[in-house]
């Protein structure tokens, strides 16, 4: 075991199983070991090891140079981050919540995304934290704020739904040399299930390739984030409720859409349900939509559905959240009715 | 020290001031038990310490129950002020126990609700956002040419943010009776004050505003009271957006789930010494302001309050999940999910 | 006429047509007058009269209280305009180029949406502005942000192309007891061929409703704002060349999306295109091929297409901001292929 | 006097300034017959009077071709400074233009442009955003232990803005090297300063971030150069960030569409008289740093200089539409739209 390494970082090595959010803190300790360009800066990330601890350990082990910790500015800090970028660095820069995003929303927006555009270089940027619901956190700590940043051109958006994935797909933003959104499911960071054993060498996960997650034949569901996980629990009851073959493709990578993989399974199924857990008007299952129908028509055997969390902000108390956000029986009982259709 | 005294206040006044700050430390002690067996659904925040400024700053507003008063914008720091207006312990823990009783039907949490007849208005999360807020509300005033002033709540971290400068300079700019206390209460969260400003006080800021700025030691809550009711004047006499600089320091973790290992725990001990209600009461019995039983009474009353209001609010239910989808609109509906209507098919919608 | 309404405000009062921009200036100068809570807030729209003239000779008329010059701070102002509004008046906010609302996007998407929602009752509350390309501005005079906002439940967004709509659509935004964004193309704002003479009475154009601008039976083109005209343009070409008939309905409002009047068209033509001036992945057409796909898919016989912009940020010189934009030729183009199919 | 000529500069520096100052001035001069034949394309912005701030502050900066001088962030009515950082007349004429060899190839206008090499970045149009990402660069030569600074220009209205705030207070909080200039002309747009900040000075402003703060005459261009020179030492030195106030007026309209009647005619007249230029030509000549047929031959340069450039960029081609494609990211192609396809399918895509 490598003595420089805190030991909570060295499962990996061990041959232990990490959760999702251990992988989350893999990836960046072995890509600042890897890049000293490579840094970190956020909210608490120093001494406290950052609100959910993925950067414990972080301080002492790099130092006070490459573990800023900010004043609540997240625009301020995030377009910070982007001028050390233009200098050749690759800032990590951590958001508390990815709620707290939005007052970055223009230096996001009409600074980091256009810089290649304008003509002032590229800006390897990654901004990455927790979003999702489920934790009773109310309206300002659950959202999932894909659906910001989705019709911006410039940025790419990355949403992890294993600990394998989140690692690679972490490491390979941080290699981007585009401004990457990348948002953790805090209902995902420790989940048990999800544990598992990572290989002891350096592996990427590419952006903009979706995943299979199963294969299936009546119909495809295409998801992402923690909705994959309800989505295999649909898969189950349904083909053993029902017979009904489920392919599941997990996007991995929101921007861009890797619609090539959307689309051939789209052509094998027939039939297409996209599930998030983001609210519905204006998510994501519109775009998916409009490309299945732009590539896909004529291998349609049903109407496009989707489900979805409802259309208002997330509420804190717990049957109002579980109301809110879509369950593995919303999904069951579209699937049914697509496989009828 | 009789010169406070003799601020206006006679002895039902002072006595109130106790009061409420019991009333704070009380709510939230049980606040800790009743998380300790489950109730508390969210995360759980102290103003430990933070009572005396509180209490004393609201304390120079006027209060009414009919929206013609003052407005306050409460924090998580600043229980006192929130019961002082009119907030209830039973709201308060119905708010944090996200019943359907709520004042904000369970949808949101601990000190994050409204009643603008009593005149105060709970935060949203993003830091800053309410310095916005209370310039618009001051501003409406000022517009109406109403007396009324605002005061708006918001730690040393906040400050940073680009809401707050933006809201704080809007308001000083266009002259809104409003009143800006920084709850220096030396950490954001584990971040210290110098990590989140250069400026030695936040009194310093108040020049680049155009306006006045005063510092207090917040854990004297008759000071406070002086210090904020001279702020209140001025704004209520046209004189503009005010500051205040609350001195203190926040004796728990941020939140109940923060071990708050980051700090010198002979720090804590040593602002212990300063607890704004433990001064209080020696100053009120030694000045002969109340006598022993007095306080003994106003506490235990307190306590009964307490105690009564977490036991109706732990007896309350919690919401309907339906009800989720009212109110996102004035007048349109959120529909049911076609998953989840009688017969489900995406056509019905 | 008059006298205490400034000359340049009196041309529907004279019988005279006005432009979409004058349209703008009546219904702000109308409701002003006929509610004493209706103010204004923005940057330059006092002695200047704002960037494009819009408030020009309020400051004279209604005085300082009810026309205020604002600090450059949009979600300062936007946030103030909130406060106000939780007193009774009705604020309504000029952002002077509507690309400049996103400092105001935290506090927009945060509080101003889910003020009902959490229990702070109703804000009313307009927050209006120039938005658009053609003009040569650049990316960040030439934006259209409707996609900034349409995915926030809570928000209604407008964005009319008529003068006559302009009109009825502000006024009823301003008696909205819900936050409206109004999106006014700046293409259009003195556009010769818009004049229109307006009824010389108090109307209101209600929110959420559709509007046929021609019907069809080969095809529906659904749009909004300056491509309405393109549209038109487009359906003429390919009524005389094509022998296509093709139906267009402008939205108006984007949100809350008249979806019946989308599937009432779409179930008659049996075919749909989208049109929209904003750039392409995550534009609003996806949502609108999703609701039809969930309402009417079987009456669908051909694939659901749009034409839009490119996924780029708006460039500033002419070719390439030409070729950046949706052009009357894409139209005629896509609905050839739809007609075809 | 003698004293500002004691700053350390000779002769052919003295003469260099009135040279970029010049340039500044027949450029934008030029710009404004462009724009009468049609040629420029977007808004016209004037620096008119604003020069000597530009380039004496900009003097005080390290100027290199290499990527390791000091960095400058230039704005509209700093159009000298981004002379004398190196970009030059044709380019600036071909932004104006939109022309497809400008440095953005079209895509952006006037002097949102840039150049790593020279160590200049133009600005984005939201107002406030270049003091955060001059934080960040500044922050990367304090991380890295390099000894640059940083200089960031900003108007007095874009002070109002959050980003102003959050990236100014970022930068004093982790000691970046980097300069604030506020370019205190008295107008954003039409709105005068006072509906902008209540604060007297901007100087006022410096002490709420905890850093230090000057104000100088900036029609003054050694005045300037010197109190900048100053701060310039102190940031490189490890002294963190400073704020200089520039103390002039804006003499245009916002741009050149904005007729400027709102300024009392009177006030613009007065300020004629402390133009930049000819106070400082006066001035050379009075002290004998120069001698009239030399400033005459420098200013004859100039012209020739921007004369030719013009001509330049008045005759290249405007960019390809096609061009819009390419680098919206370093590794994805955004596709020809279908519709313009050889044989146009969807499906093709
Ligand atoms: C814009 C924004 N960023 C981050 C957060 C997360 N957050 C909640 S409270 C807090 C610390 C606040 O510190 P301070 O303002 O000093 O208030 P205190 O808790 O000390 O009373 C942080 C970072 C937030 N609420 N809003
Ligand atoms: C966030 C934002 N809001 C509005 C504008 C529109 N705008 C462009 S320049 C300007 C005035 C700027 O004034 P100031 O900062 O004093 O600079 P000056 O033009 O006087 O040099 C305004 C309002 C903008 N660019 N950005
Ligand atoms: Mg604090
Ligand atoms: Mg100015």
């Amino acid at each position: 075991m490598d003595a420089a390494i805190p030991e909570h970082l060295t499962r990996t090595r061990r041959g232990e199983p990490v959760t999702l959010l251990e992988a989350i803190s893999e990836a960046l300790f072995e890509e600042m070991t890897r890049d000293d360009s490579v840094f970190l800066m956020g909210e608490d990330i120093g001494a406290y090891g950052g609100a959910f601890k993925v950067t414990k350990g972080f301080l002492d082990h790099f130092g006070e140079r490459r573990v800023i910790d900010t004043p609540i500015a997240e625009g301020g800090f995030t377009g910070a981050a982007a001028g050390a970028a233009h200098m050749g660095l690759r800032p990590v820069v951590e958001i508390q919540f990815m709620d707290f995003i939005s007052p970055a929303y223009d230096v996001i927006t009409n600074y980091i995304a256009t810089s290649l555009y304008r003509g002032a270089g590229p800006l390897p940027l990654v901004i990455r934290g927790p979003v999702g619901g489920g934790n009773r956190g109310g309206p300002f700590h659950s959202q999932n704020v894909e659906m910001a940043f989705f019709h911006t051109p410039g940025l790419k958006i990355v949403y992890p739904s294993t600990a394998y994935d989140a690692k690679g797909l972490l490491k390979a933003a941080i290699r981007d040399d585009n401004p990457v959104i990348f948002e953790e499911h805090k209902g995902l960071y420790r989940a048990p299930a999800l544990r598992e054993v990572l290989p002891d060498e350096d592996y990427v996960v590419p952006l903009g390739k979706a995943r299979t997650v199963r294969e299936g034949r009546d119909l495809t569901i295409v998801t992402y984030g923690s909705m994959v996980h309800s989505s295999v629990e649909a898969a189950d009851t349904l083909d053993a409720e029902d017979g009904v073959s489920v392919e599941i493709i997990d996007l991995r990578t929101l921007l861009p859409l890797d619609e090539d993989a959307v689309v051939e399974s789209v052509k094998r199924t027939g039939k297409l349900l996209v599930v998030h857990e983001d609210t519905r008007t204006g998510g994501i299952a519109g775009e998916i939509a409009m490309r299945v129908n732009e590539r896909a028509f004529e291998w349609l055997d049903g109407p496009i559905l989707r489900v979805t969390a409802i259309d208002s902000p997330v509420p804190y108390s717990g049957p109002l959240e579980d109301y809110f956000l879509p369950q593995v029986e919303d999904i069951v009982t579209a699937s049914r009715y697509l496989a009828r259709y | 020290m009789s010169e406070a005294l003799a601020a206006g206040l006679d002895r039902g006044q002072l006595h109130e001031l106790y009061r409420y700050m019991c009333l704070a430390r009380e709510a939230e002690e049980r606040l800790e038990i009743l998380q300790k067996q489950g109730h508390v659904k969210g995360g759980l925040y102290r103003s430990l310490g933070q009572e005396g400024g509180a209490v004393g700053a609201a304390y120079a507003l006027r209060r009414r129950d009919d929206g013609t008063g003052d407005f306050l914008a409460q924090t998580i720091r600043a229980t006192g002020a929130l019961f002082l207006f009119g907030g209830t312990p039973v709201d308060y823990f119905r708010q944090y126990l996200a019943r359907a009783t709520s004042p904000t039907r369970g949808r949101e949490a601990n000190v994050h609700w409204f009643d603008f007849g009593k005149g105060f208005i709970g935060p949203v999360s993003p830091l800053g956002t309410m310095v916005e807020i209370m310039a618009g509300i001051t501003l409406s005033f000022r517009l109406r040419g109403e007396d009324r002033v605002g005061m708006v709540f918001g730690g040393d971290g906040a400050s940073s943010t680009g809401a707050w400068h933006e809201g704080l300079n809007f308001a000083a700019v266009q002259g809104c009776p409003m009143i800006m206390m920084v709850e220096a209460n030396q950490w954001a969260f584990s971040t210290p004050t110098r990590k989140n400003t250069r400026a030695e006080s936040f009194v310093d800021k108040a020049p680049g505003y155009g306006i006045f700025g005063e510092s207090v030691d917040g854990t004297d809550v008759l000071g406070v009271y002086e210090v904020v009711n001279r702020a209140v004047a001025r704004a209520r006499a046209g004189a503009g957006t005010q500051l205040v600089e609350l001195q203190y320091f926040r004796r728990k973790g941020h939140a109940q789930h923060d071990p708050h290992d980051y700090v010198d725990p002979d720090l804590i001990r040593e602002w212990e010494k300063k607890d704004p209600i433990d001064t209080y009461r020696a100053r009120l019995l030694s000045e002969d302001w109340a006598q022993e039983s007095e306080l003994d009474a106003i506490l235990a009353g307190t306590r009964a309050e307490i105690e009564a209001a977490a036991e109706e609010a732990v007896g309350e239910p919690l919401p309907e999940g339906l009800s989720a989808l009212g109110g996102v609109y004035t007048d349109i509906a959120t529909p049911v999910p076609w998953t989840r209507g009688a017969s489900p098919d995406p056509r019905a919608g």
